[in-house]
């Protein structure tokens, strides 16, 4: 995360010490705990963790959508300039899918099955400018056919049921461009797709984010994805990010041990019929998070001291990391 | 075969793992008790059972035994001596001079017997055919479905009156016009959840293991299309007891010697206008608590058995 | 440890261990009375069929890992299924050691089935919620005789402690577990009627990339320890790369490629298997530009009729629209079905 | 969608011939009518006259055969008491029920779907627990029960309404309905009312937990992402959702709403079918029994019909072809 | 006030007259029909359509008929309308229960002048007069092809009465117009709305909210209730329905009764009910006070016998039996029954007033004296098919008679008899010579006191024999807001010509 430099414009967005806890009965979740990272204008960030990391739960804090027993209790939430947290829910609700959109995981499940495709854009587009219907339905042709979708005409006379979940990811990437956002939040939209299909999305956004200049955050558990997509990388683990860099740097030499476990654990990263490297274990419960740093059960550098959580810390121009014991060796060595 | 384990396999330990093991039971217990409300509930529904089944040892009469009622005491306000001085009529009497208080509970025990036996059997025989039907599918399958929608397509109460008149009057009868009104909806309810789990894997996994079926039907089927049976179980129960108070109203429940709360309201219904409440009031109290109490239950169960809102 | 099972050579004349001769699966919804009734009387309905698996040889040798490849609906679980023999096929026969499987009986039969195993894709739905897992992995070889009620403790724990779970929890339900202990539960279970063959249908996607190589791993270590044959059905390359000896691409029901994995990911032949390998990201590809198949992946209820792929092919010719094309050898062991093998 | 109807209409066809069998055979073993009908100074030569005269000296195929042959034309057989055709009998009652039917159906919807909005919207506020409460009651309430004492406190304590029968009645095509005056609006009222509580605590039920889990949805977190207004999100999104089960099942009880006029109308004497039926079956006036039953029957079998075509036109996923 | 609104508890179903013999019916066709011999609020006859009529020969009747009197519609009343309407009896299609009856002794008719007509019988018929209480005329010319349904519409519900038909809603309501031309005294409303509300508590309901002026059937256990009510008026009479217990005299004395068992649920092997004395005992061990007061809270009359005091053929010596219920358990151990035995008493619970309390009433005194009873109500329409296959050991039931003995002793009390249409309601199958010639002779004397000591003598014997268990006669209520009085009928009928307002 390279400090800005004082005469460019602010990035795009920029998460500090985000936090977002869950009170549930149970007891308290802290789903996300101490997120920072920053995007930059036109730039992909690509957000990878394991399940249940608070990958999507950052997604939502940054659109003002978590649902009670949810609450920001930390942090800021910096959107060119700004602070998301402390926006009211009037001021944010002009923002969201105005300025910011999001794309979700399940295609399937995103489009509200009753309501045709043309009523769900034009209503977008009509919640954040005062545009008659017609050209409103004209800005949702157009940005069906910027995703690539043939005869947008007739196909805004659909219901969702009657799209593939190709089709449909790609109507929710329309809606999300409807009003050319300064960021997108992406989570995991590929995850349920076919590979090829996912090709083909992944063309699009690629190609999207080059003529727009959106800011992208891209969550995924994915990391190849990731590698082909991004610039940046932020990786999660138990609420927390733990590497912050750019994209080629950090998976050619990962600073942290669980990046490392979790890069090595990708089967092509491993040689043929060899047992894969592993990390023992498994993720914690976010209910009861050991003392100190929450990956020191499952890691090999482990030590006395990791009996302290430590913060992120920029070891390296642009690398971050939340670690007292990183494989800098490696960086040297790569 | 060896049974090492390489080191690349590590044994995973949680720690706390021996301490308690959490059934599907218990959880479900403590996720029901988290509504003070369907607690009561519970509650309520245990000391209402147990007073029915109680009644002959706490009541101060035997309300169905004639050579104790004495006309003569009829329609006591609540609170007055008996004719000889024997007992005291807590909640006064009806016209045939029977304590209302030991009324009531032999009418508990008569309406929760109605509610719960019908219930029950309903469960049984739908259950079964729904299940058969599910699992067997084809012909089977629509058979028993067509019998179901005819079933359904029915008006319940229409179904039960005329059982009732073709059969006459019991305990009994009321219990079977009951079972050939719901049934159907075990069996539909039961088919649906059925089809759904059937095509989960576990079932594919206990065929791939070659357990015969009737294994694989009752004890991996069956168990998991419990709850939404559960769930219409108990509000059927509720329904079943008003059910019966209807049929009575109409003239066509349970023998007038026998009286269920549903008689005993219809029989003390004729003196709401005359002022003699007690009659039919009390027994409506102890009616529209219990069924209150079997719906607030039932209603929890609902939503926690309910596998959409489950977190 | 460090063994490595590097690629095995099979001959082909030894007798394989399963093998399906032209094996089909049909879904068909039947027409009632009404439909038949309404189509008499002009009204265009049809029944719909779904060619879930079309006239699939597949051979499978001992000891082998096949990977099974494909997109969304092309029919891999089915024809798993029908390997695993949980569903009967349409058409075909399926052998098993040499043995029609259909001909088998009484407890031939059952021990046949019983070695061939599957392991499921989701860690959630495939175990019975209400049974604790003593039972899970122990219901089946206690009914079928594989051990008693008074070994049955000691037989459980072994099965639990080879998939690398502690056995102090079989007291528990699944629900206690996370995904990747459930994943071992479901393979506890199956080992612990000693099978021989193993179906993997999907069986780690559903797991994060760091349990993932932990099932992994189990896999390898267990087909070393036990000796066991896999079908690795799977959508994701890379693990099929990794553990595979040989690779079997399906599209809608057919085979379309088959070779050993190193010649796969070499040397494609099929137009598909091409576009497949240059859609999928890789860890190693930085900031590259995506190429694209075009078109969807059309419905299998009514398939383009010829070569399946070949609205999406930048290669199809008329040939394609019209002839089915066949799997022919077309190297040592590649076969591939493609028009343009012939033409060249 | 012709093969749907087609195959409904089978299906209806199966089911009113299984119906008429099993009603027929069902209102036979009930009793004799002869003994209930004929005075009771009648003497056996009268008795035998009257057996003949009402076709019951016949055996019991015979009578069935008879019954459909009738049927197919349109004729269900005369009633017993009332010397008239059964189906015209019913028909000319059937109005009055149907007011009342749709009467409590319009109002559960009217009075239970903004509550159950709430209660779903705001699970956790006071109001909606007391809404759920009073639901649990409208639930446990018996009908008959309800209606005493509706007719006791608003008809003779208050004087408010009046408390039974039909009021006055316009004529509109042919058949006479009382919502279109202000009498017989006030006599509606309480009839309706008390059929309508159990429907409009299910309303509430079906409401609330469809929002509840609509709620949930990505769909309506996705709404909420793009920006819309919480009120477009509530009464589009979710709501057009929610009105899919409201609508269904409270079509479907449509039918067990007419059911259980028998109940409603013979307390506050309201002259529709029920009251006609429970008085048919006192006096096994078996030819209106047979023909109320079918009848009812056939509306149901109509009801489910409109239901499932409605259901279809609210959720464009419903293709009725692939039933 | 113009308008009556008058609330009745049992539905009427035809406005035909000779369709259905049912009271609901009689009394809407007292209101639009006349008959030749009307019949007074005792239900003594009195002239109607007829001024007079004699027994002219032994088998001859002749009726002078009123002169002047005019139908609804205009057309006049003359003894052709007579003559149409008797042939019309036994001519209605599909009628359950016709009035046949009373054309069948008519063997021809003779119309003398068109104000006299003469019924030729085959033997002598002394009920002639009584029968024509039964039949109202109809109008020759308007009425000649009429069916059912014409007067169910209304169209033809066209009659000499006090009240026209206005409409009728079947099963709801008929509105009635005062018919300005009747012959006898004028109605007091111009208009009746005529409601049928058959649930008892929602009749007297609608009375109390004033929704309603008038009331039948009154429950009675709403009696004490309106007698308080300053607002309201009753009006009861003694009517003429007995209710009494049938017993099986069917089995013989060594067969089993088939609800009869020893206290151990055994049968006994014997018949007790043949034993008089056993019966005795069980009408003595009931407290028939009791019951009136209690049960039936004052609304009827304890009675050992069919007719109430002042009728013809009323026995006067015959009283309510005393309750003594010593002397039942002596009269029983007499009959070798000491310690008694088990019985089930069977009962409608939809029939008379009060049916199911009463017979648990029975059965609390039954069992006092060591008879155990069982109660068992049902449906009417289940109970009565049962009963008339004499299924039951004891039953409760009722009788409504015509005020003359031979009623009653003719369809109860006599010998079942296909060829004398005798026993129609006799479901016990009690059985006596005695009364049987008595009953034989009495229907033919046309001397009317001859014939009243004939049947007194018939009475007193069955009465001695206790063929059934007469429990009392039911008192009819009728309810009404103050400012209206009404003339109770001992026939039940509920009629808008009986109600007036009241002098002030
Ligand atoms: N409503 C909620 N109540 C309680 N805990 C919640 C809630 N929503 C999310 N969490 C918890 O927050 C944690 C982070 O969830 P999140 O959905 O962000 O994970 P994720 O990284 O997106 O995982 P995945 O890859 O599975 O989508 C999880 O442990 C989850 O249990
Ligand atoms: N029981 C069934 N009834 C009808 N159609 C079925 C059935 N099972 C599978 N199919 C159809 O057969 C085709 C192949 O299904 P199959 O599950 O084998 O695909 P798959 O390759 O495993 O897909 P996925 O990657 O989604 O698991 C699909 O189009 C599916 O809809
Ligand atoms: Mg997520
Ligand atoms: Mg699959």
């Amino acid at each position: 995360m390279a400090e800005p430099s004082p005469h460019s414009a602010p990035p795009t967005l920029e998460v500090r010490n985000l936090q977002t806890h869950f009170f549930t009965r149970a007891g308290v979740v802290r789903a996300v705990d101490d997120v920072s990272f920053t995007i930059g204008r036109g730039k992909v960030l690509g957000l990878v963790g394991e399940s249940g990391s608070g990958k999507t739960v950052t997604g939502f804090s940054i659109m003002g959508l978590v649902d009670p027993p949810g609450r920001i209790v930390g942090g800021s939430i910096l959107f060119q300039g700004r602070d998301l947290a402390k926006l009211s829910e009037e001021e944010m609700r002009h923002l969201r899918g105005n300025r910011i959109a999001m794309i979700f995981q399940d295609p399937m499940m995103t489009l509200n099955p009753v309501l045709r495709i043309d009523t769900q854009m034009i209503e977008t587009v009509q919640a954040h400018e005062k545009v008659s219907e017609e050209e409103a339905r004209g800005r949702a042709r157009d940005a069906l056919g910027m995703v690539g979708i043939p005869s947008p005409d007739e196909r805004l006379k659909s219901y969702p049921h009657q799209f593939s979940g190709g089709m449909r990811q790609r109507v929710a990437i329309a809606i999300a461009l409807l009003h050319r956002p300064d960021l997108i939040v992406a989570d995991e939209p590929t995850t349920a797709l076919d590979v090829t299909i996912q090709g083909q999305i992944l063309a699009e956004v690629q190609k999207l984010c080059a003529t727009t200049g959106t800011a992208m955050l891209w969550i995924t558990h994915d990391l190849s994805v990731v590698a082909g997509l991004a610039d940046d990388i932020a990786v999660m683990y138990a609420g927390r990010v733990v590497e912050f860099g750019d994209v080629g740097e950090v998976l050619d030499a990962p600073l942290h041990p669980y990046t490392h476990g979790l890069i090595g654990s990708v089967p092509s990263r491993n040689k043929r019929g060899e047992p894969l490297r592993q990390i023992p274990g498994m993720t914690p419960s976010l209910l009861k998070l050991p003392e100190g740093c929450s990956f020191r059960a499952r890691c090999p550098r482990a030590q006395e001291d990791c009996l302290v959580m430590p913060a992120l810390h920029d070891w390296l121009p642009g690398r971050l990391a939340r670690c007292h014991h990183p494989h800098l060796d490696e960086v040297a060595t790569a | 075969m060896s049974a090492v384990v390489g080191q690349g396999t590590p044994v995973v330990k949680d720690p706390g793992a021996k301490d308690k093991v959490e059934t599907p039971f218990r959880r479900f217990a403590s996720e029901f008790m988290e509504s003070r409300l369907a607690l009561g509930g519970l509650v309520v529904i245990s000391i209402i059972i147990l007073l029915a089944i109680l009644a002959p040892f706490i009541s101060p009469q035997d309300p169905y035994d004639l050579a104790v009622l004495d006309i003569m005491d009829g329609r006591m306000e609540p609170g007055s001596l008996s004719g000889d001085g024997s007992i005291t009529y807590w909640l006064g009497t009806d016209d045939q001079g029977r304590d209302m208080l030991s009324g009531i509970l032999y009418g508990l025990r008569i309406s929760l017997t109605v509610g719960a036996g019908s219930a029950f059997i309903a469960c049984m025989v739908g259950a079964s055919l729904g299940l058969a039907a599910a699992y067997a599918g084809g012909r089977t399958d629509s058979i028993i479905m067509r019998i179901v929608d005819l079933q359904l397509s029915f008006p319940s109460i229409l179904v039960a009156l005329m059982i009732l008149a073709f059969l006459g009057k019991s305990i009994t009868n009321v219990v079977i016009a009951i079972v050939v009104v719901e049934w159907a909806y075990y069996a539909r309810t039961v088919r649906g959840t059925a089809l759904v789990e059937r095509r989960r894997e576990y079932i594919e996994a206990a065929e791939c293991l070659a357990l015969p079926r009737y294994r694989i039907l009752f004890r991996h089927l069956l168990p998991n299309c419990l709850p939404p049976l559960i769930v219409i179980g108990t509000m059927q129960v509720a329904r079943a007891i008003a059910l019966e108070a209807t049929l009575s109203f109409l003239g066509l429940g349970v023998p007038i010697t026998e009286p269920s709360l549903g008689l005993l309201i219809a029989n003390g219904y004729e003196y709401m206008l005359s002022g003699k409440y007690w009659i039919s009031f009390y027994p409506g109290i102890a009616l529209l608590v219990t069924i209150v109490a079997i719906n607030l239950v039932g209603d929890q169960l609902r939503d926690v058995l309910n596998p959409r809102l489950q977190k | 440890m460090q063994a490595t099972n590097a690629p095995r050579s099979f001959s082909d004349t030894e007798t394989p261990m399963v093998e399906l001769r032209g094996v089909s699966r049909r879904f068909a919804k039947k027409l009632d009375i009404a439909a038949k009734l309404a189509r008499r009387l002009g009204a265009s309905v049809r029944e719909e069929i779904v060619h879930a698996v079309d006239r699939v040889d597949l051979r499978v040798r001992k000891g082998e890992v096949v990977g099974l490849v494909g997109e969304s609906g092309c029919g891999k679980s089915t024809l798993g299924r029908i390997v695993a023999g949980i569903l009967p096929q349409s058409e075909g026969e399926v052998f098993w050691n040499g043995e029609n499987v259909a001909a088998m009986q009484g407890e031939a039969a059952k021990i046949g089935k019983l070695r061939r195993q599957m392991i499921f894709q989701d860690p959630y739905a495939s175990l019975n919620p209400r049974m604790r897992v003593a039972d899970i992995v122990g219901e089946a070889p206690l009914v079928h005789g594989l051990t008693t009620r008074g070994k049955f403790d000691g037989y459980v724990d072994e099965q639990m402690r080879r998939a690398g779970l502690d056995p102090a929890f079989k007291r528990r339900y699944p629900h206690q577990f996370s995904g990747g202990q459930r994943q071992r539960i479901g393979i506890a279970r199956a080992l612990a009627v000693a099978p021989e063959f193993i179906v993997c249908d999907e069986a780690v996607a559903a797991l994060d990339v760091s349990i993932q190589a932990q099932i992994l791993n189990l896999f390898m270590q267990l087909r070393k320890d036990l000796d066991l044959t896999y079908l690795f059905i799977s959508h994701d390359l890379g693990v099929v790369e990794h553990l595979s000896d040989r690779v079997v691409i399906m599209y809608l029901g057919r085979v379309v490629e088959e070779a050993p994995t190193e010649r796969v990911f070499a040397a494609a032949n099929h137009p598909y298997t091409q576009s497949l390998l240059n859609s999928v990201p890789r860890i190693g590809n930085r900031k590259r530009a995506f190429t694209t198949v075009k078109g969807e992946i059309p419905s299998p209820l009514n398939p383009p009729p010829g070569c399946h792929f070949h609205p999406r092919c930048p290669h199809a010719f008329e040939r394609c629209r019209v002839e089915v094309p066949v799997l022919r050898e077309i190297a040592p062991g590649q076969r591939s079905a493609c028009h343009l093998n012939d033409a060249a | 969608m012709s093969v749907y109807l087609l195959r409904r209409l089978i299906q209806a066809l199966g089911v009113v011939l299984a119906m008429s069998v099993i009603v027929f055979i069902g209102v036979f073993a009930i009793g004799d009518p002869v003994e209930i009908l004929i005075s009771p100074d009648a003497d056996q030569m009268e008795r035998e006259r009257a057996i003949a005269a009402l076709g019951l000296d016949l055996p019991l195929w015979q009578q069935y055969a008879i019954f459909l042959g009738k049927a197919v034309q349109g004729d269900l057989g005369r009633s017993f008491v009332f010397n008239e055709p059964a189906l015209q009998l019913i028909l000319q009652r059937m109005p009055a029920t149907l007011e009342l039917a749709f009467a409590a159906t319009f109002g559960a919807i009217l009075i239970g779907l903004p509550l159950g909005l709430y209660a779903g919207l705001k699970p956790n506020s006071v109001g909606s627990k007391a809404i759920m409460a009073g639901s649990i009651l409208g639930f446990s309430l018996p009908t008959f029960w309800v209606g005493l004492m509706l007719i006791m406190v608003f008809a003779v304590q208050l004087g408010w309404l009046p408390s039974t029968g039909r009021g006055e009645t316009v004529e509109i095509l042919g058949t006479r309905w009382s919502f279109l005056t202000a009498d017989g609006l006030s006599h509606l009222l309480m009839p309706a009312l008390n059929l309508a509580l159990f429907k409009i605590s299910l309303v509430i039920r079906l409401t609330r937990a469809g929002v509840r889990e609509t709620m949930l949805m990505d769909y309506v977190k996705f709404a909420r992402a793009k920006g819309l207004s919480p009120f477009r999100v509530t009464f589009v999104h979710v709501f057009k959702n929610i009105l899919i089960p409201v609508v269904t099942v409270t079509g479907l009880e449509f039918g067990s709403t007419i059911a259980f006029s028998v109940v409603t109308e013979s307390i506050f004497a309201w002259p529709g079918m029920g009251k006609l039926i429970i008085d048919s079956i006192n006096v096994l006036d078996r030819p209106v029994i047979v023909a109320y039953l079918m009848i009812v029957v056939m509306m149901f079998i109509t009801i489910n019909l409109v239901v499932d075509l409605m259901y279809s036109v609210l959720d464009p996923r419903v293709r009725l072809e692939s039933k | 006030q113009q308008v009556l609104n008058m609330g009745v508890g049992s539905p009427v179903t035809s406005l035909d007259p000779h369709y259905h013999q049912l009271s609901p019916n009689n009394a809407v066709s007292d209101m639009i029909f006349d008959k030749l011999v009307g019949t007074d609020a005792a239900a003594r006859n009195i002239p109607g359509l007829a001024t007079e009529w004699r027994a002219v020969g032994p088998t001859t009747w002749e009726f002078k008929l009123r002169p002047g009197v005019k139908f609804h519609n205009g057309n006049d009343f003359t003894a052709e309308d007579v003559v149409f309407t008797i042939q019309r009896l036994p001519n209605v299609p599909n009628s359950p229960s016709s009035y046949a009856a009373y054309a069948r002794p008519i063997v021809r008719m003779e119309i003398v002048d068109p104000l006299t007509i003469r019924f030729h019988t085959a033997a002598p018929y002394p009920l002639m007069p009584m029968d024509m209480t039964n039949v109202r005329i109809l109008d020759a010319t308007t009425h000649a092809n009429a069916a059912t349904e014409d007067f169910n519409a209304g169209r033809v519900a066209i009659g000499t009465g006090p009240w026209r038909v206005l409409s009728h809603r079947s099963g709801d309501r008929i509105e009635f117009e005062r018919n300005p031309n009747f012959w006898g005294e004028a109605p007091a409303f111009q208009r009746v709305n005529y409601r049928m509300v058959t649930n008892d508590a929602t009749r007297t309901a609608s009375l109390l909210s004033g929704d309603l002026d008038f009331i039948d059937q009154v429950p009675t256990s709403d009696l004490a209730r309106l007698r308080r009510d300053q607002n309201m008026r009753l009006s009861e009479t003694v009517g003429l329905r007995l209710i009494f217990l049938g017993l099986d005299h069917l089995r013989a004395e060594n067969e089993n009764s088939p609800f009869i068992t020893d206290h151990e649920g055994k049968p006994l092997g014997r018949n007790p009910l043949r034993d008089v004395r056993v019966r005795r005992a069980l009408s003595m061990a009931i407290d028939r006070k009791a019951i009136a007061e209690r049960v039936m809270e004052g609304a009827a009359t304890p009675s050992g016998q069919f007719l109430p005091p002042g009728t013809f053929s009323h026995v006067p010596d015959v009283q309510a039996p005393a309750y003594n219920p010593d002397m039942a358990r002596r009269l029983l151990a007499e009959a070798g029954y000491p310690n008694g035995f088990r019985i089930t008493l069977a009962g409608p619970n939809d029939r008379y007033i009060n049916d199911s309390r009463i017979i648990q009433a029975v059965g609390q005194m039954w069992t006092r004296i060591g008879v155990r009873t069982a109660v068992e109500a049902q449906t009417w329409s289940t109970f009565v098919g049962r009963a008339g296959r004499q299924e039951f050991s004891s039953f409760l039931i009722g009788w409504g008679s015509n005020p003359d003995g031979s009623h009653p002793l003719r369809n109860i009390l006599a010998t079942v008899s296909r060829e004398r249409g005798w026993g129609a309601s006799n479901r016990g199958r009690f059985s006596n010579a005695e009364v049987d010639s008595l009953l034989t002779q009495a229907l033919v004397e046309l001397d009317e006191p001859k014939r009243e000591q004939l049947l007194i003598r018939a009475q007193r014997i069955a009465a001695e024999q206790v063929a059934v268990i007469p429990l009392h006669i039911q008192t009819n209520i009728w309810a009404m807001r103050r400012g209206l009085t009404h003339t109770p009928r001992v026939d039940e009928l509920t009629r808008a010509q009986d109600v007036r307002p009241a002098a002030q």
